[in-house]
């Protein structure tokens, strides 16, 4: 069906990750960081994706299928923080979060 | 090398998946950035699905970018973020941020490329592996997973449910 | 009668342990009758058993009693028993009854004082542990007494304890005597392993079965024990110690620091002359520093303003002579000297506490003066007892053991003349420096205003004291007065006789009998009436300073021993190896405080130092 | 069984302590005084009757002839069981341990006065330990048992501490668990060590013995035996920990750990570093005797130097372990014996100083020496019960101390006249902290007028008995002896036997 290598979609991943990361990096709002994360771990899921395919595995969809079970958890708890923060500190500015500290539960 | 049909759905849908999620990380707008991020999801839809794993391909239209970025795109709404606060998130996109991530993210370019390209394993066979098989393996031998997976989402869902009650209640 | 002997340590005992435990809900009458009639008790049983044996000493002259076995191991047996021999039995009854009048007189001295029934707990403790300490049959057993009247001299000494110089004078007696008691113990612990027993007599079997005449070990371990002996009795290098235990109460220095205790030292060597006799050089070193002694001390009483600091000076130096007697070997006349010693010295120490009584507690002698017509009582037993310590011929106890000493060190062979000369010159000073205080003390104008009464409890011992003092010599007097020999006959079976007397000795005997009739002279022609008052106006020289603080010798220990103590002390205080912990945990908290300034709560920091660390170990990976 | 009773009767009555003080402060302090009581007679008549018999003639160590014996399995397959067994030393040291755990109850009696429940609990579960400690006869099951008794100490001094109590008992957790955690590797180690020589894993002791590791791996596991209990012992230079941590504990702390947790040391010592390791151990003999030495001195001129009452007793008792210390590593028999009253000894008379100290803590909210003096005017009974004790621990002949000391002395001379010298000279800066210590407290000019009650019947009572110990054991302390003396002839004899071939003798 497809002659495509390995290698193609794993390069693939690693772009994406790397391009995850750098927003991680870059950006100050948490929600890009919130998002940046859900790159990265979607180029991860691709990663198994495409170990499942080299071997004729089914654990590497299982596997994804774990990550977005992660995905959804941390997004979960990641939002959920996010709209406490922009309460407590009226900002999304991650760089501003550790102020947190000193504010008094 | 050919390049069959599928490569080159394979080879178009990397590049718009690369491509869009490249775009949503520098929007200023988090909607647009969002927005960006489910194109490049269904971008990525299309990859798994010439990798021969349809039933992935499915659950990342289906819940990634179906479920769990529509309720990232709520939240974000919810936040009802205003002018004067996505232009100060325009004021933070000055160019001189990018250059840190960008220098470091592509060493590790150069490094993974190295890595992988370097490789000199076989290619391997290309194989389909169809949803049957997943969910045949999902619940046979990997239920402990399953189960635990499940305990994951309970966590996150007191957690969320925890942490999103007012503070008095909490204290 | 002997099968009581126990009684005699056991009843001042009891009466200290009633007295310890209950003597603050006793009244003062009660606390008295119990803490004198024990030490009566004993002397009482003391006295039994001392006309027993005259009437029919036991088979070889010892009586031991044992009472139970203190401790039974391989290679170590102590048995607590009492050993009475003619020597212990002599001490027995001096201890005993020089101790129940001692009692006496402070049932009266100390009346009205806080803490009555405390000082006469003490004062028992101390009878009892004496006791153990001349009737122990085994070293350690002795050495139990040793230590125990050391403590109890250290809380009479500190008896006044709101005083802190009292609680210094205490704290010097004791540990002056604990630095020569560590000499001892490791004399003690020498025997114990040399020879395998600390019961003294099979130790010193064994010791002349297995070591020879002046052997390397009964060398080292007689000059050890020698060493606890001059410490407790306060002999030279040790001798400090003395003059300040005079903080004490009076009847406390009487008993302890005159009569008994500080004997010790000599009761030691006696005990133990078998072992010193394997030692010639240990006996000359002892001669030669009671040589020392006598004259040091002799000196520092000529010039001394407290009269019980002249007393005390006194002690040391008479007990320099016994051991001078010891020294050449002539252990009764040691034993002989103990005996007036302890009548006459307990006598001059409660007559002089008997005149501090009326005089409000004054003590200066220069401050006394013309107390010959208001307190005859204790004129005439103080003059008894000076009399007696100045040796004056024929009526004075003193004269006659102190003669007897002199002898006996003539003949001895080798430097025997030199140190009979010491001592000669020793006696002229004797007699000067007691006559001294006899003159200013009682004659010449008065200073210092009479008041108050003396009952019964005071007159009583002074008087039998006195008697004794003129009547004791009479037990052994030279051959031209009649040569009784009651002494010599009661220690003969232990000490053996002394060796018999040449001609010549008369001429010795005359300047022994001589010179302290020329050193009362001297003290008359200085300090009789008013002529004293230009020596003590004048301003005291270099020497008289010296003489007066004793040769300096607490200066000495204190730059030797005090200050790099201290300093040592100084310089540990906070714990040096604490601070190696501090050390440690002060640089953990440095590490934590630099560390933790990294910990801004900075998320995209983080992710750096990540992404960093990330590029770090993928480039291990792949390059490697 | 009754040696698990023994264990079991403590745990139960600090379970049963623990939640009681709801009911009424009273109630856990009388649970202890009967769990104390109950245990003291089933201790006692160990030694009488078939005990005696027992106690009269040495047999070796595997003959198995115990006072009381137990054995249980716990993990057999890492060949663990519970080995409780008790010879005459074990016996001696836990009616000590029970008896100054009563001393220990009573003297909180007044001054614990808030969670009494969980207080005592802790004070019976660390007795429960110790006494573990003492029976123990599988190495496992004692290294247990030694950190049993740890934690609830660390709680006692934490809670119910003075000022400085946190800091204190971090220290001393620090230590007593570092160097425990040292000792646990060197178990384990010579566990395996005995595994690879016979096939058998065991941390059985009996067995164990006969393994006797040598060369630098046998040094390098006696190493850890010997640190752990010289930690413990404590030892210079690892004492530090001792006078921060009795300074801060509750007088009740400070009775324990200075009269019972400092005698594991010593008895770990005899009954594990030295016969487990003979050849080892008299190669370090030297290095331990020299420790010995530096720690009585040191100990006695540091005591001199402190201000503060509680931490001069508490260098005192470093000094005196420097004596157990050098009579352990002497080798002999009369050292060992002096080392087993000296113990006792030093367990009675200070464990009398601190609850003293306490006393006077607790009437003049100080122990600063600057602050006291003239005690005598107020407190005559307190004051002299004071200088009795003072004047025991100093080593007066004719009470217990002075008869370990002089067995000690005596023991030691014969294997090296220059440290039983120098030991005894170590006695004089004894005498000068014990005279001063007197001095500033009792003595000299009375301050104002406290207005402070002497002791009561109930402290003058425990002063008596604890006194009256004292002169006991200074006057006959032959029964203590023998019921010590077949022990040490049992552990003295595996020591010469396997260690003459190995190294020479000191002089």
């Amino acid at each position: 069906m497809v002659s495509l290598s390995w290698h193609a979609p794993a390069t693939l991943a690693a772009m994406l990750f790397i391009i995850g990361l750098i927003g991680l990096l870059a950006r100050r709002s948490l929600i890009f960081v919130l998002m940046s994360i859900e790159i990265m771990l979607n180029a991860a899921g691709l990663l198994f994706i495409t170990a499942g395919m080299r071997w004729g595995n089914p654990q590497g969809q299982i596997m994804f299928i774990f990550v977005i079970n992660l995905a959804g958890a941390e997004l979960a708890l990641g939002l959920i923080l996010l709209l406490r923060l922009r309460n407590r500190l009226t900002t999304l500015d991650g760089d501003a979060a550790n102020r947190l500290r000193d504010v008094q539960a | 090398m050919s390049l069959s049909g599928y490569d080159i759905v394979f080879y178009a849908a990397s590049a718009f998946a690369l491509l869009t999620t490249a775009i949503a990380i520098t929007r200023a707008n988090p909607l647009y950035g969002l927005l960006n991020f489910v194109l490049s999801l269904l971008g990525m839809a299309v990859v798994f699905y010439t990798l021969g794993a349809p039933f992935a391909a499915a659950l990342e239209v289906i819940v990634y970018a179906g479920a769990i970025m529509v309720l990232f795109l709520f939240v974000v709404m919810m936040l009802r973020l205003d002018r004067t606060a996505i232009a100060r998130e325009s004021g933070w996109l000055t160019s001189s941020i990018w250059i840190i991530p960008i220098l470091s993210g592509a060493a590790l370019a150069g490094e993974l490329l190295y890595g992988l390209l370097g490789s000199t394993g076989p290619a391997g066979a290309h194989h389909i592996v169809s949803p049957q098989a997943v969910g045949l393996k999902l619940f046979t031998t990997d239920l402990a997973a399953v189960e635990l997976a499940s305990m994951l989402l309970l966590a996150g869902l007191i957690g969320a449910y925890h942490l999103g009650r007012p503070a008095r209640a909490r204290d | 009668m002997n099968h009581l002997l126990w009684l005699v340590p056991a009843s001042p005992l009891m009466g200290a342990t009633i007295l310890g435990l209950c003597g603050t809900m006793l009244p003062a009458r009660a606390a008295a009758i119990i803490g004198t009639a024990s030490v009566g008790i004993a002397a009482f049983i003391a006295i039994l058993i001392g006309l027993h044996w005259y009437a029919a000493a036991p088979p070889s002259h010892i009586l031991i009693q044992h009472l139970w076995t203190w401790l039974t191991l391989p290679g170590l047996t102590v048995d607590i028993s009492l050993y009475l021999d003619p020597v212990a039995l002599l001490m027995m009854l001096v201890i005993t009854i020089i101790g129940t009048l001692i009692h006496l007189f402070s049932t009266a001295y100390m009346a009205g004082e806080a803490g009555y029934s405390r000082y006469f707990a003490y004062l028992n403790l101390f009878v009892a542990a004496m006791l153990l300490l001349i009737l122990a049959s085994d070293l350690l057993v002795l050495f139990v007494g040793w230590e125990g009247v050391g403590v109890c001299s250290y809380l009479l000494v500190g008896f006044w304890f709101q005083d802190a110089a009292n609680g210094y004078a205490a704290r010097k007696s004791f540990i002056v005597t604990r630095i020569a008691d560590i000499a001892m113990l490791a004399g003690i612990l020498l025997l114990a392993v040399k020879l395998g027993t600390l019961s003294i007599q099979p130790m010193l079997a064994r010791a002349t079965e297995l070591w020879p005449h002046g052997g390397a070990w009964p060398t080292l371990a007689a000059g050890l024990l020698l060493i606890g002996g001059l410490g407790k009795s306060a002999q030279f290098p040790f001798q400090t110690w003395l003059p300040d235990a005079m903080a004490g109460p009076t009847p406390v220095s009487a008993l302890i620091h005159a009569a008994t205790m500080v004997t010790a030292g000599v009761y030691l060597v006696v005990r133990l002359h078998v072992l010193y006799l394997l030692a010639p050089d240990v006996l000359l070193a002892i001669s030669i520093g009671a040589g020392i002694t006598i004259l040091l001390a002799a000196l520092a009483a000529l010039v001394q303003s407290d009269i019980k600091r002249v007393l005390a000076y006194s002690t040391i130096s008479q007990i320099g002579y016994m051991f001078l007697a010891l020294g050449v070997g002539a252990w009764s006349a040691g034993m002989f000297h103990f005996l007036t010693h302890a009548v006459f010295k307990a006598l001059l120490f409660l007559s002089a506490g008997a005149i501090a009584m009326r005089l409000d507690h004054e003590q200066d002698i220069f401050k006394m003066g013309g107390l010959r017509t208001s307190l005859p009582l204790a004129f005439w037993s103080f003059l008894i007892g000076a009399a007696s310590l100045a040796a004056v011929p024929i009526i004075s106890a003193g004269s006659f053991s102190k003669e007897m000493i002199l002898g006996a060190v003539w003949f001895a062979p080798g430097i025997g003349p030199g140190l009979w000369a010491a001592g000669l010159l020793g006696a002229l000073i004797t007699a000067t420096y007691s006559f001294r205080v006899v003159f200013l003390v009682f004659f010449g104008p008065a200073h210092t205003p009479v008041t108050g009464r003396s009952g019964a409890p005071i007159a009583v011992p002074l008087v039998l004291l006195a008697a004794g003092s003129l009547l004791i010599g009479w037990l052994e007097t030279p051959s031209f007065l009649g040569g009784d020999r009651l002494v010599m006959t009661l220690l003969h079976p232990v000490l053996g006789s002394p060796a018999p007397r040449s001609a010549l000795a008369i001429l010795v005997e005359a300047a022994g009998y001589i010179v302290p009739l020329l050193g009362i002279a001297i003290a008359y022609t200085l300090y009789r009436n008013g002529h004293w008052q230009r020596v003590a106006a004048a301003e005291p020289g270099a020497l008289r300073r010296l003489l007066r603080t004793g040769f300096g010798f607490d200066a000495l220990y204190e730059a030797l021993l005090v200050r790099p103590f201290m300093a040592l002390v100084r310089a540990l205080r906070h714990d040096p190896v604490d601070h190696v912990v501090t050390l440690i945990s002060a640089a953990t908290l440095q590490l934590h405080h630099t560390l933790r300034r990294s910990q801004i709560g900075q998320i995209r920091r983080y992710a750096a130092w990540l992404m960093a660390g990330s590029i770090a170990t993928i480039a291990l990976l792949v390059f490697a | 069984m009754i040696l698990a009773w023994l264990l079991i009767i403590p745990l139960l009555g600090g379970l049963l302590a623990w939640p009681a003080d709801r009911i009424t402060p009273m109630l856990p302090r009388a649970i202890s005084l009967a769990t104390l009581l109950l245990e003291l007679g089933l201790i006692l008549p160990l030694v009488h009757g078939s005990g005696a018999a027992i106690l009269s003639a040495p047999s070796p160590i595997t003959s198995g002839r115990w006072l009381a014996t137990f054995d249980a399995s716990w993990i057999p397959t890492l060949g663990i069981s519970i080995r409780l067994d008790l010879d005459g030393l074990s016996w001696l040291l836990i009616v000590l341990t029970t008896i100054i755990g009563l001393f220990a109850v009573i003297v909180s009696w007044r001054e614990i006065d808030h969670s009494t429940g969980f207080f005592h609990a802790n004070l019976l579960w660390s007795l429960a330990g110790s006494i573990g400690v003492f029976l123990a006869l599988d190495l496992f099951l004692f290294f247990f048992f030694w950190e049993v008794m740890l934690v609830p100490m660390y709680f006692i001094i934490a809670i119910w501490g003075h000022e400085h109590r946190r800091r204190a008992a971090i220290k001393f957790f620090l230590f007593t668990q570092g160097s425990g955690l040292l000792m646990l590797l060197s178990i384990l180690a010579l566990a395996f060590l005995h595994q690879r020589q016979t096939g058998v894993l065991t941390f059985d002791y009996v067995t164990l013995l006969a393994s006797q590791p040598t060369g630098r791996l046998g040094t390098l596991i006696m190493l850890g035996f010997f640190i752990a209990f010289l930690v413990k012992l404590p030892s210079f230079p690892v004492h530090i920990w001792l006078p921060d941590t009795h300074t801060e504990a509750p007088t009740a702390g400070s009775v324990i750990l200075a009269s019972i947790l400092l005698k594991t040391a010593g008895y770990g010592l005899m009954r594990f570093a030295v016969p487990l390791f003979t050849a080892a151990a008299h190669h370090i003999a030297p290095i331990a005797m020299a420790l010995g030495t530096i720690s009585i001195f040191y100990g006695a001129i540091l005591a001199y130097g402190q201000s503060d009452l509680k931490k001069l007793v508490a260098y005192s008792s470093i000094s005196h372990m420097g004596f157990v210390l050098i009579g352990i590593y002497s080798f002999n028999a009369l050292a060992w014996q002096g080392a087993v009253i000296l113990m006792i000894a030093h367990g009675v008379s200070t464990g009398a100083l601190f609850i003293t100290v306490g006393s006077i803590q607790h009437r003049l909210h100080t122990r600063d020496l600057t602050r006291m003096g003239g005690l005598w005017t107020d407190l005559p009974r307190l004051s002299s019960f004071g200088t009795f004790f003072v004047v025991a621990s100093m080593g007066l002949p004719g009470l217990g101390n002075f008869v370990g000391e002089f067995l000690i002395l005596r023991g030691v001379y014969a294997v090296s006249p220059t440290i039983a010298i120098l030991a005894a000279i170590g006695l004089i800066p004894a005498a000068l902290y014990s005279l001063i210590a007197i001095q500033r407290a009792f003595h000299g000019e009375a301050n104002a007028k406290r207005g402070t009650h002497d002791f009561g019947t109930r402290e003058t009572a425990m002063m008596l008995a604890l006194g009256a110990a004292v002169i006991w054991l200074g006057i006959d302390p032959q029964p203590v002896l023998k019921i010590a003396a077949p022990s040490i002839a049992v552990l003295l004899p595996i020591t010469h036997a396997a260690a003459i071939p190995a190294t020479r003798r000191g002089t």
